[in-house]
């Protein structure tokens, strides 16, 4: 159902943790969904230096943070940025279509972690996208 | 070796040995078509009327009350719809419960589209209906009560025999899906008053793609499959002979081994339980304990972790098991059996069932009393709504 | 030895070897529940996927509008009540012809007493129906035309492309019954302009208790069998996995071998149907001849002998056929079919069936043309109805 | 689905055939329907010497006839008479239901035969039963 690289990533998750002295934070999903992404970055000279995150969620949610955090990972704000969550499917190596919406809660949780740094460093906020995806019904109940 | 444990047996079974070499010659020896003429049809005819009489004598019905179908879902499916259609002179209203497997509540679903009215009775914390809540819904437009034998997903049995009671007092059909149940415990349709019974040939070491509705003599009820003659004239469609005779020598194996399973299996679900309840903190078991409870269901919720996730680390590890949320879900909506009970999202999303069976061994239960606790810490290490 | 010569493929076929093989790992090995995440799960699972391109790609659909179901009854019903419910609002006209399975014919008649009108098409005295009987039976309020691709009592190949094509230009669903046809003769939904299209497997040396509907993308259509998600929520039901994979199988066989078999079964066919109308008086076949007629199907009448009479005294030789008309019946009404196409009440009981397959051999043809007359001629001489 | 019995008449069916100077003749049934039973009788002194008959129909048809005519062979009109559908189906060691209406046919042709002979000997005529079996619908249909 996954790919290998999901597998991957969901078995041996990189950069998993916390910042206690993050630059930025961001939480998207909600418990009654089943996800959960908390995002942790800290920045310098306008590059992400390091990124954290701790993930509640399905296997995809938590390679897709896993991937996203190394695709950020020393890259520009303004690059972090444009990651989308098709790029962090992508590099996943795809993803299934009902889990697509696993990748937009990682490209969400990196927006939110970016816009919470440039509050905080009163600088003037980008737009985030709304959450694009459809999430499919799929049921089995053996 | 990478260990290969199979730990749900609720979803489907393997076909034993016996029952597959009893069905082999009926692909290409005993080929024949049962309703036809020519002696060569004598064979076919005669596994088919061996199976009836073997799932009759098991479910204590008569031979003519035993109807095969492709499987569970087509015998609800059958049994809700069929009797809808043919007593809607009689009434519109239709009663289950809301921790019914889709192909119940989503022929009810369709019912509704087309003018029937259905009650949904809640179930309390360990998922039993009430049978009050039963006896108030019945009106003088209830023509049905569906209610399930026991849970596929938290393993919950339901009082059948006061159901049925109840149903036979107010003179209202009762139906029970019992797919989870034949062959696992004992059933008496006549003691028990139940008018319909689904089962499902693949969840007894039976095969895949056949099941049987038991319909008591003299229930009115419309066709589901319309067509050819076959099933007198019930069920229409060439007869799946081999899967026929695949479901009749399970069923009567798993009859014969029933009571030692029931004891082999409770012990093993209660130390399966009781381990990982002991072991694994902020865990809640989800349907009752004890003898109300499948011998063979084990559904357990863990604060903070994703039921999927755990799903596939036992599978890396070897153990194959469920999640008690939907399965291959999108998973923004948990399993509906477990928001009946009561769980909030969080523990309906981290749920696990794990169902036991034939080969299931002491040191099987060890092994994921083992490594379960392992995966939920690690799991949790990284989880944003977990702190210890 | 006692002969043991098949002639009835058109009730069922055995299973070939070659599928056989192809399902046996399904059973005990790949048992899992292909709808399972594990990785257990993945054989099952490619083993479904496989079945659906072959299934495909040998009528031209796309994969992912192949539906599994447990044969032809239900692909039929499914069909017919499907296309009905999901379209209601748009109308609740149904045409289909007077000659079509029982399945089909059965599905009508419940849909009947549900609020929808039906047209049954005559048929001429070869069993065809008019196009122009079609053109003026559609109105405004058809939302369904179900003409089948090939009869199974006298073997008539209906014009299916052009009723296709009349279909598409008055903006109707087109389904078509080709149980007697997949496997033996070239399809090709998207040309033929088919929008839903049913299918047995046990017809061309798959499994009993497995069948298909071909469904286009985009058509509306209710479940017959409400529940899972299975078959992309369409049709519920744990899949029946080695059924599945042996309809694959023998679908993908009997198209490599198809041009030969036409061939081969045509010649053995004209050569049975030249012979008995040259060695028996009084005889009429039934059905037309040359490429309209499917290649392995006899249907003769006898005047002054009964059809069961002939199937008996056949058996009693060693070869197995079924009768024209109702088979197991009380045989007050001679098949539907049979009369239909004009044939008198005599002649319709007077009517055997003997369809060729895989094993049928020249020989048995020349067997058969032996005794088939000696059997008449006993039987006539002791008939009341007849006088030489 | 047959027994041996109705098998073994059915294969080879006894007195077969016609009485050209026959003193009863009975024909029941309908090509329409299928079946036609034609019985011949020979009386000598109220009893049945000889029975020969054609039969147009099912095996069941068939062996009924044939049974039948052993069963009224050397009986007294009487004894004839009093042989019901029940005797013949019995005598063949059962019928499946939906074929007993054959049985039927062979009591009624039995009974117009003899009635025949009765009308023809100036006789006053005995009641025959109405057909008494519902003939169940059954089809089946590959
Ligand atoms: C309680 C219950 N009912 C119905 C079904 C449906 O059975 P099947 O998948 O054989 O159609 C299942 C299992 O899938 C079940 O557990
Ligand atoms: C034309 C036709 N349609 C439908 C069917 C029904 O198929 P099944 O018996 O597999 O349900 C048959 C054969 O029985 C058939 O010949
Ligand atoms: S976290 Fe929602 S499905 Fe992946
Ligand atoms: S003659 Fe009518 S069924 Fe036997």
């Amino acid at each position: 159902m996954y790919s290998e690289k999901v597998m991957d990533h969901f078995r041996n998750p990189r950069n998993v943790g916390i910042i206690s002295d993050a630059d930025g934070i961001g939480e998207v999903g909600n418990p009654r969904c089943g996800d959960i992404m908390k995002v942790y970055i800290k920045v310098k000279d306008n590059i992400i230096e390091d990124v954290k995150y701790e993930t509640y969620g399905c296997a995809s949610a938590i390679a897709s943070s896993s991937i996203a955090s190394e695709l950020i990972k020393g890259k520009t704000l303004e690059e972090a940025w444009k990651i989308t969550n098709k790029a962090v499917a992508e590099a996943l190596d795809g993803l299934p279509p009902i889990k697509m919406h696993c990748s937009v809660l990682a490209e969400e949780a990196i927006h939110k972690a970016i816009n919470d740094y440039r509050k905080s460093h009163n600088l003037e906020l980008w737009e985030e996208r709304t959450h694009a995806e459809v999430i499919k019904e799929h049921q089995c109940n053996n | 070796m990478k260990k290969s444990i199979y730990m749900d047996y609720a979803a489907t079974t393997f076909v034993r040995q016996e029952v597959l070499d009893e069905i082999l010659p009926y692909f290409k020896d005993y080929y024949s078509n049962p309703s036809s003429l020519y002696s060569f049809a004598e064979d076919s005819k005669k596994a088919i009327k061996l199976a009836r009489q073997r799932v009759a004598s098991v479910i204590n019905s008569k031979e003519e009350e035993i109807y095969f179908t492709s499987g569970g879902s087509e015998s609800d499916n059958w049994a809700i719809k069929g009797i809808a259609f043919a007593n809607k002179d009689k009434g519109n209203h239709i009663i289950t419960s809301q921790i019914e497997h889709h192909a119940v509540l989503n022929a009810a679903k369709f019912l509704e589209k087309n003018g029937f009215t259905v009650t949904y009775l809640p179930v309390d914390s360990d998922g039993f209906i009430k049978l009050e809540d039963l006896r108030n819904a019945i009106t003088d437009k209830t023509i049905l009560v569906s209610i399930m034998f026991a849970n596929n997903e938290i393993g919950t049995i339901e009082p059948i025999s006061e159901i049925g009671k109840l149903c036979k007092e107010k003179g209202v059909y009762f139906h029970t899906d019992a797919v989870q149940v034949v062959g696992h415990l004992p059933i008496d349709v006549e003691s028990m008053n139940i008018d319909l019974l689904s089962m499902s040939g693949h969840k007894f070491y039976g095969p895949k793609g056949v099941g049987v509705l038991y319909v008591k003599k003299g229930v009115k009820i419309e066709n589901l499959i319309h067509g050819g003659a076959q099933e007198k004239g019930k069920r229409a469609s060439t007869e799946n002979v081999p899967g026929i005779v695949g479901l009749g020598k399970a069923i009567e194996i798993a009859q014969s081994e029933q009571n030692f399973e029931i004891k082999r299996l409770t012990a093993l679900r209660d130390k399966l339980i009781d381990g990982i309840l002991n072991k694994v903190s902020n865990t809640k078991l989800n349907g009752p304990t004890g003898n109300l409870r499948l011998p063979n269901n084990v559904n357990i919720s863990f604060l903070g972790v994703e039921g999927e996730t755990l799903l596939f680390d036992l599978d890396d590890a070897g153990v194959f098991v469920s999640t008690g949320s939907a399965c291959a879900s999108g998973s923004l909506e948990p399993s509906h059996v477990l928001l009946s009970i009561g769980l909030s999202h969080e523990l309906a999303h981290g749920s696990i069932r794990l169902t036991l069976g034939l080969n299931t061994t002491e040191e099987d239960v060890d092994y994921v009393l083992e490594i379960l606790p392992k995966i939920i810490e690690k799991r949790r290490a990284m989880s944003p709504i977990w702190s210890e």
